[in-house]
């Protein structure tokens, strides 16, 4: 097994970037891999928390919870970038680290795969 | 190098002609998957000309309406699943273009 | 007075999410009248040009699939509200699609108009006599 | 002087466009226009209040507040789009109005002048 | 119809081909001002060899590193308060492109 | 060990912040190692290449009219830095640019290393080479 570390910067939300990105993450957490999940850019708007459900738009918080539940499952928000959004420490969901931009090369460091998203 | 490109328009990046690789995989997804299933003007995507192997995303295929018998043979379709393999067993280096 | 808006789709779906909120904003004309003065009213046309006409394929699987309702829903609703559905013609012929490719009708659901395919003039002159022009 | 309706959808906070979007709506409300301005999708996040103000980001809040001052300036968020990325009503920052869609419908029957920008 | 379309991106939009207008503006705004600036290839961009009125906003130009020298002599250079003007004054429908 | 990343700019800049971000991320190699365990370290690498090349112009004055820091300074930063610039030569020719018009180098800041014009060939061997690539 392995360690896949999957960046999303400057994605949409509301376009399918991140749902790509999540789901991918998923298919490599069941085949039993390990996965960092690193949000930059706009991606970090999927650290808000109370996203409300709607059919009309994507909605990926029930998931993250999930894969945050398995134990091999990180996910890191961009401090400055979510900040520069109004994403403050209080907004974030639950089970979301946050650090600053470092923490995804580290990540990178001893990853066997990288998928980088690396804007659209 | 093996190296994996990800084509996520139905434009094709213009770096293709450049990057080099002793194997290139192409793989079409979000509305990369144009390229597999729609000709313009009576002609299949230039891309599928390439020297390359090419693979399409299932989910996004279905997603704009595509069964996989839509797909240009050229092209092996699969899913997530499939895809995390791909990643993991038979390139080294991933490129989202 | 009732003003017509052309609402214009020029892109693909699903990558981003414009396309879908144009279909969205023009169904929200049938209630635009609780901001407006009485007498006064909007009425949307749909337009698909381009590569835009790819979101009228029959067949999305979005919802199942991303948990997002899909523009062929959409689409269906539009015309289940009597909206004004436009697919260009020569664009569709383009990507070598027919009428039996695209969601020309929403019966099942009890719609009574349909999908109207035209030629790209016709499209042009909704630009140029529509009050007001919203291109995505 | 005139009314100019702008509507910003899909729009990348991080892109330019919001900061077009915003400088344009400046520009006009100098001149004595009236400005109506409509968040939808992604723009929603400039309602987001808390923005932090960095030199790498850019940062709009200061201005929208002028511009609100000056009376002849409105600024809505499309409901939905906001609170499927969490911004509820909470979130959103003072002087920002909330409506559905049918909002900016409604302000283009009478702008003299409408500029859209449906996505990039 | 007097029709101005901005052009943000440098890449043509194929849909210029198709509008027609009594008059017609291309205002070129965000990376849409490298058509009035870069040449490729030692080539202009085509978009400004098409029939219409180019505009250029200067902000966008300056913060790319253009002076106003290096703009076209076809396009005229104007900033957000010129913008404004022309929108109102010159032009009815205004599409983003 | 040190590990060598390369950062690979092929975006314009500032309609998206894409490659804002490439800069500042490489610029963060130099404090990854806070994450890293002792004598583990990242070395970055950047390369401009395609339109991308023009993220290098001079003379960039987003702060004074946008309130965003330009390309231009965060590349200065990363000369100032001792990091590796790399700018694809065809790329330059293609777009009749030379030298004089690009970033070349920061001495006002106290840099020493400076931008280097290479073939793209070169930055090929880059991305071949390095033990992660980004591309943005």
């Amino acid at each position: 097994m392995g360690k896949l570390t999957i960046g999303c910067f400057s994605s949409l939300v509301g376009s399918l970037t991140l749902d790509f990105a999540v789901k991918l993450a998923e298919a490599a957490i069941k085949k039993g891999h390990e996965v960092d999940f690193w949000l930059s850019g706009n991606a970090t708007m999927l650290a808000k928390k109370n996203q409300s459900k709607f059919r009309d738009y994507s909605h990926l918080a029930e998931t993250i919870k999930e894969l945050l539940g398995t134990g091999r499952f990180q996910i890191t928000m961009c401090e400055a970038c979510g900040k520069a959004r109004g994403i403050q420490e209080e907004d974030v969901m639950e089970g979301f680290q946050i650090y600053s931009m470092d923490w995804y090369l580290a990540s990178i460091y001893n990853a066997d795969r990288l998928v980088h998203i690396g804007g659209e | 190098m093996k190296l994996a490109v990800f084509v996520h328009e139905y434009r094709e990046p213009e770096v293709l002609d450049r990057l080099k690789a002793e194997k290139l995989g192409i793989i079409l997804v979000q509305n990369g998957v144009y390229h597999a299933t729609v000709k313009k003007d009576g002609q299949p995507s230039p891309i599928l000309s390439r020297n390359a192997e090419f693979y399409a995303l299932s989910e996004d295929l279905a997603t704009r309406g595509f069964s996989d018998d839509k797909v240009d043979p050229k092209v092996k379709v699969l899913n997530y699943d499939g895809l995390v393999d791909l990643i993991f067993n038979d390139y080294e280096k991933i490129l989202w273009l | 007075m009732i003003k017509r808006y052309a609402f214009v789709v020029n892109k693909l779906p699903y990558k981003a999410e414009t396309t879908r909120l144009a279909l969205t904003h023009a169904i929200a004309s049938q209630t635009a009248e609780i901001h407006l003065e009485d007498g006064q009213g909007v009425e949307p046309v749909i337009a698909f040009i381009g590569e835009g006409v790819l979101n009228c394929l029959k067949n999305q699987k979005a919802l199942d699939i991303y948990g997002v309702t899909s523009q062929e829903m959409h689409l269906k609703n539009a015309l289940l509200l009597d909206l004004k559905v436009l697919v260009c013609k020569e664009d569709l012929e383009r990507f070598g699609l027919s009428q039996d490719d695209i969601v020309m009708d929403a019966e099942e659901l009890g719609a009574e108009v349909t999908t109207q395919v035209v030629p790209f003039d016709d499209i042009m002159k909704e630009i140029e006599t529509a009050d007001q022009v919203l291109y995505f």
